[in-house]
């Protein structure tokens, strides 16, 4: 709470938060939606904002405040699925490339380079080109989070690295701790702010993989997500027929939820950087 | 002599390395999915009604496996895929049937690597520029501006942002072409009007390319930079009574712009990619558009051949880099 | 011998402000001294002393979040006292190497790795020497090494082709091609070797009296002010709390901390036990009051916990700040 | 006196550089010297002549290239992790930089209860802190001030007298203190090494006290070596390597330091090494480039060791 309260200060967390917030009640509404996203013309088609349909409805016949609840709640799951299992990876490559060292560490670290230097995108879009269509978001979650890591495991080594050279990395093997007790006890706390803000990053790299996917129709375009809604907009035309609406609606969505992941990933960052928090610690 | 053994030699290694690994995942993907390409297409082809006797079939089976180097054993198959890529051969195209892909790519990539030779450099530039001059003066106001700027762009991905200038600058205000590279069906001459026509189709996905590239930079060089700012031999700089234009050019950012070098190799896979999704949006003729005919038509050695060819360009491109790397900076060089 | 700077009662502070809450370190706290024209000065102290802030307010390097809070600072060149403070930060600019000098701390990182020694010396020659081509810069930077008698060639090196020595030396070549009339050095031989070391505060010693300039060297190495200081100034907790003649002080040191300092320093040839004196020196954040070493002092008397001591002059030219030289 | 360590033709070679090219460093070279029950031992040196390395082999961090080390009879340089983890009990260690010594996001105290738990020293809460409050009184550390508080609420002298509390935790035989005072404050650093004649006298350790400030080393210790580019070139007792140093080296050494006495200033002038990396591939004795006293054979040939007055000297003019 302390924390919040502190980071809170911040403008840019601030703004951060309550775009989050807004997007949280968003995905938390779709629960209580009137209409099934996965059906059409349930509404009247094209509609301008008006109530009952507050951001208008869709040549779809689907109205594009529900619709876009669904789209929130699914995209958010989606890239925290990819960008929890990417961290689970990055930390173990990193780890051990870092704390291991020698050949290992040079295996390894050739592998990452290799992840950071191939155009990843061709090879995800490869992979979605061959199960067309029955991409689903556990999927598409998982196969984002296994090329997602490497950037993350290279920050994660070398901060390793550099650990195990500090003298209270001796001073704990002195003190009789297992290398398990030293990577928790002693590396963890300046690796968690690390993974905290490459977390932020990631699901903001995820969403985006996922509209390029979902215009280059590679998805399972039933399932409501913020690409799927622009690639419905697209492909009706929405734009030459006037339905400004209707692509308005997913553009603004990511551009906002874009600032504000990386805006709390900066913020947050910059907070639990160690240096900062080797100041704080012990003043309280 | 030991110095090319200790650091032009390991890139080189690590060069081809890379590229055997890339083209060897390139091989593997599809032959990983359960999905068998052949059987697709030949569904594809009798769900448009068209009725093909066990005999003409089986022989269609034979030909599309020996076109798609898929005939004996995985081992047969891979080494298959390396002659034939050696050669320049990735086979026929589908969707251009019977096309070789290689020279539909040979059409695309000026297209793409004017696009992104020409994008990089100036937004590495300018963002460099930018940047080493935002961190050594954080407190002006203009710096604090491009600040807000960079913290609203920089986040976006590509495809967001050439989509918004598209909507704006092709739709809204209709002054720019809404995509492809030249007058349809217009022929390419050295002329002055010829060339105004390639940059007025070229002028928005570059400039989508280089909004986020400049912003990347400016971010990237601004943390350098006030980092290297308070370095000592920067501090002792000003003791001495240096000149503030000496201290920013010489002191500050001949040092800060080393990690950038780096940084620019390592980024040169998101930037490619980034580049590809710009060409979709605007349907430029370079080897994104060429990318998402392949998908749409289900385009395995066109697919393929594109992938090849991306990791080559870009591999070169950062051993290029990396091995003029050491002329910027004399520790690597004199050691 | 002439006075060429003198500094009267300055108090320079660092006003911080984190999380929020303003807080003041009083680095340096009403000191005065004075640099004369072919000495050398040491001033010694420990760490967060405030020794390294003196420095900065002696060289006008003084930038937030340090703040000249009172006190004068003045530059005697001949023509007359120029108030260090009052004039344009361009001015200064000019007195800077050409008047005064500064040799860094840690030759490490102050030299930049990009560039050969011959154009950091360069730059700095041609921003004092305005219209002076990169010959002669580097006619004049060869001269002056060979004066020095380091080697020209390594003028075509990077700093990290240097030894640690060697690059300690280059920095004093590079504070010195100027020819200033004061030389402000801090902690030139700290992370040296033993052997370096003694070159490096050889050739510091050589440069002062060959040039006859004045040498302002802090250190805390007591070894290192016996072995060159002519005068020395102890300070502890911001302030100056003993000044005299090296000779002088040594033999017959007043404050209880400067004994203290001396007397715990191991000599050879004497093996008998040695005291240091106890607690830890004060955090600049929150100074006891009174007299700033009371804490630690066995002499404590009870004035001395409220009142700050004035100074006492117990010599000709030596002064101590403790109640116990009153009367 | 026993023998308490031995250490034998020790040898380490780095080799660094990747596959395509291999540089070798010879860090120390054939060091051999024992230090025997409550005895304190001095290495000394300059930076890079290999004192640090010797500390790390004998601690186990690195591995010796050649030679052995023996510890009360025992050899110890090839052991397995789980001896080594018994021995850490026997030989603890001290860093130079008190701040590093302790990771700054955790508290100190941690690292005390957690070692006590690790190597099954006390069952229960209340007999730790027993433990824990003898240590730290044995260093002049008051247990209240010490708990709950990170690292950057104390100063460097408290920091490293707790270092050495935690050290002494386990009751070891040997503490190696690896430059303890070079970042203390000046007038602290006494107090530092005179807790190593305390704790002496109080617990028969011995301490092998790692400095390249050679008037420390004369007060505390009874017996030192002095190391140069990986070799040790003269050993025998404090008084006497240092009041009649016979190696030039020695000599040059003890005439660097520069004496807290206005009226033994420096008269004369040294010569600098300009290049160090040349003195480590010497062929011959190391310090034959600088040696005022160099004869032909110094060039060609590496010194023995010569036994002159109770002191090992490497150089040929006591041949």
């Amino acid at each position: 709470m302390r924390t919040l309260k502190d980071l809170l200060k911040d403008g840019r967390f601030r703004f951060a938060f309550t775009v989050c917030l807004i997007l949280l009640v968003l995905s938390v509404m779709s629960f209580f939606s009137p209409y099934d996203p996965y059906r059409w013309n349930v509404v009247p088609r094209d509609l301008p904002p008006q109530w009952p349909h507050v951001l208008g409805t869709t040549s779809t016949g689907q109205d594009l405040f529900w619709l876009l609840t669904f789209a929130v709640r699914n995209s958010l799951t989606m890239s925290l699925i990819a960008s929890m299992v990417s961290r689970v990876i990055a930390i173990i490559i990193g780890l051990t490339a870092g704390h291991k060292g020698g050949k290992i560490d040079k295996i390894l670290t050739f592998l990452s380079d290799s992840f950071l230097i191939i155009p990843l995108l061709l090879i995800i879009l490869m992979f979605a080109v061959m199960v067309k269509g029955r991409m689903n978001l556990m999927g598409l979650g998982l196969l984002l989070g296994m090329f997602g890591w490497a950037w993350d495991a290279r920050v994660i080594r070398s901060q390793v690295l550099s650990l195990r050279e500090r003298d209270f990395t001796y001073t704990a093997i002195l003190s009789g701790s297992s290398t398990l007790a030293i990577v928790f006890k002693e590396y963890m706390p300046f690796l968690v702010p690390l993974v905290f803000a490459t977390l932020i990053g990631n699901m903001s790299w995820a969403i985006g993989m996922e509209i390029v996917l979902a215009i280059l129709g590679v998805l399972n375009l039933e399932t409501p997500m913020i690409g799927t809604m622009l690639y419905w907009a697209i492909n009706y035309q929405s734009i030459l027929l006037g339905y400004w609406w209707w692509i308005l609606t997913p553009v603004t969505t990511s551009v906002f939820l874009f600032i504000a992941l990386y805006l709390m990933s900066v913020s947050i960052s910059e907070y639990l950087d160690p240096r900062m928090r080797i100041q704080r610690v012990g003043r309280a | 002599m030991r110095f090319f053994k200790t650091y032009f030699l390991p890139r080189i290694i690590i060069y081809f390395l890379v590229i055997v690994v890339g083209v060897t995942i390139v091989f593997i993907i599809p032959r990983l999915l359960p999905i068998d390409p052949i059987q697709q297409m030949i569904g594809q082809i009798t769900s448009t009604g068209a009725y093909l006797d066990p005999k003409t079939l089986n022989y269609m089976i034979e030909t599309l496996k020996e076109l798609y180097g898929l005939k004996g054993t995985l081992w047969e198959q891979y080494w298959g895929f390396w002659r034939r890529l050696l050669r320049g051969d990735f086979g026929p195209s589908y969707y251009q049937f019977p096309v070789p892909v290689i020279s539909l790519i040979r059409q695309s990539l000026p297209w793409t690597l004017g696009l992104l030779l020409t994008t990089t450099v100036v937004s590495w530039i300018l963002g460099n520029v930018l940047g080493a001059l935002g961190g050594y003066f954080p407190q002006k106001s203009w710096a604090k501006i491009l600040d807000v700027i960079s913290m609203v762009i920089r986040p976006m991905p590509y495809y967001v942002l050439a989509l918004s200038l598209l909507l704006l600058f092709a739709y809204l205000i209709p002054i720019f072409p809404l995509g492809g590279g030249f007058l349809i069906g217009g022929k390419i001459s050295f002329d002055l009007r010829s060339i105004l026509i390639l940059l007025k189709h070229a002028f928005l996905p570059a400039m989508s390319l280089i909004l986020i590239g400049v912003f990347l930079w400016f971010q990237a060089m601004k943390l350098v930079v006030q980092s290297v700012k308070n370095e000592d031999f920067v501090s002792y700089a000003r003791l001495g009574g240096l000149s503030q234009s000496k201290i920013v050019s010489r002191y500050v950012m001949r040092n800060a712009m080393l990690p950038q070098i780096t940084g620019l190799a390592l980024s040169l896979g998101q930037i490619f990619s980034g580049a590809l999704i710009t060409e979709i949006v605007f349907s430029y003729p370079g080897l994104g558009t060429l990318l998402y005919n392949a998908i749409f038509t289900g385009d395995y050695n066109l697919l393929m051949g594109i992938m090849t060819m991306s990791i080559f360009v870009i591999t070169t491109s950062i051993l290029v880099i990396d091995l003029l790397y050491p002329i910027f900076d004399p520790r690597v060089r004199y050691r | 011998m002439k006075t060429l700077i003198e500094v009267k009662k300055i108090k320079a502070y660092y006003v911080l402000e984190i999380f929020g809450r303003q807080r003041t370190v009083r680095a340096v706290d009403g000191v005065s001294l004075d640099v004369l024209e072919g000495s050398v000065h040491g001033i010694a102290g420990e760490s967060g002393c405030g020794k390294t802030t003196l420095l900065k307010v002696l060289f006008a390097a003084v930038e937030p979040p340090l703040r000249m809070v009172d006190g004068k600072v003045y530059y005697l060149n001949g023509t007359g006292a120029i108030d260090l403070y009052a004039i344009d930060e361009s001015e200064r600019k000019k007195l800077r190497w050409s008047f005064a000098s500064y040799v860094p701390q840690g030759s490490m990182s102050v030299l930049n790795p990009v560039l050969k020694i011959k154009d950091t010396f360069r730059d700095f020659i041609s921003s004092h020497l305005k219209g002076r081509s990169k010959i002669e810069a580097y006619e004049m930077a060869k001269e002056h090494l060979k004066e020095l008698g380091l080697p020209f060639k390594i003028l075509d090196a990077y700093p990290h082709q240097l030894s640690g020595g060697m690059r300690q030396r280059v920095t004093i070549a590079l504070a010195t091609v100027l020819k200033p009339k004061v030389i402000i050095a801090d902690e030139p031989t700290t992370a040296l070797d033993v052997v370096t070391q003694r070159g490096v505060i050889q050739l510091l010693k050589d440069i002062q009296s060959r040039q006859g300039s004045a040498l302002v060297l802090v250190t805390h190495d007591m070894g290192v002010h016996a072995n060159i200081s002519d005068m020395l100034s102890v300070m502890y907790a911001g302030k100056i709390i003993e000044e005299g003649r090296t000779e002088e002080l040594f033999e017959d040191p007043r404050h209880p901390y400067t004994q203290y300092l001396i007397k715990s320093l191991p000599r050879f040839g004497d093996r008998s036990k040695r005291e240091s004196p106890p607690g830890s020196p004060p955090s600049l954040f929150n100074l006891p009051e009174g007299c700033a070493f009371h804490p630690r002092c066995p002499f404590k008397m009870t004035r001395c916990e409220k009142e700050e001591p004035v100074i006492f002059n117990v010599g000709e030219s030596h002064k101590v700040a403790c109640w116990l030289a009153e009367g | 006196m026993t023998e308490l360590l031995r250490v034998l033709n020790l040898t380490k070679v780095f080799t660094i550089g990747g596959i395509f090219s291999r540089a070798k460093i010879i860090a120390v070279n054939d060091v051999s010297f024992e230090i025997k029950k409550a005895e304190i031992f001095t290495l000394a040196g300059e930076s890079g002549c290999g004192k640090t390395t010797i500390a790390k082999i004998l601690l186990g961090f690195e591995h010796p290239t050649a030679g052995l080390v023996e510890y009360k009879g025992r050899r110890i340089d090839n052991i397995k992790a789980s001896e080594r983890f018994s021995l850490r009990k026997e030989i603890q260690a001290i860093f130079q930089n008190p701040f590093s010594t302790f990771n700054p996001l955790r508290k100190v105290d941690r690292y005390f209860f957690e070692a006590l738990r690790n190597f099954g020293i006390v069952e229960e809460e209340r007999e730790a802190v027993r433990i824990v409050k003898e240590k730290l009184e044995a260093v002049g550390v008051a247990y209240e001030e010490f708990c709950e508080k990170y690292p950057s609420e104390f100063s460097g002298g408290q920091l490293q007298r707790i270092s050495i509390a935690r050290a002494l935790l386990t009751n070891p035989s040997l503490l190696i203190a690896d430059e303890p005072v070079s970042m203390v404050d000046a007038s602290l650093r006494m107090s530092i090494v005179n807790l190593f004649k305390d704790l002496r006298e109080k617990f028969d350790l011995s301490v092998l006290y790692i400095t390249h400030d050679l008037a420390t080393a004369y007060y505390v210790s009874d017996r030192m070596a002095i190391m140069f580019r990986g070799e040790i070139v003269e050993l025998g007792p404090a008084e006497k390597v240092l009041q009649e140093p016979k190696h030039p080296y020695t000599r040059l050494l003890r005439d660097s330091v520069p004496e807290p006495d206005p009226s033994k200033r420096w008269t004369s002038k040294v010569l600098l090494a300009e290049q160090e990396h040349e003195e480590y591939l010497r062929t011959g004795c190391k310090f034959a480039g600088r040696c005022p006293s160099a004869m032909e054979i110094c060039k060609r040939e590496s010194p023995i060791h010569y036994d002159v007055d109770g002191v090992r000297v490497k150089c040929f003019l006591y041949r």
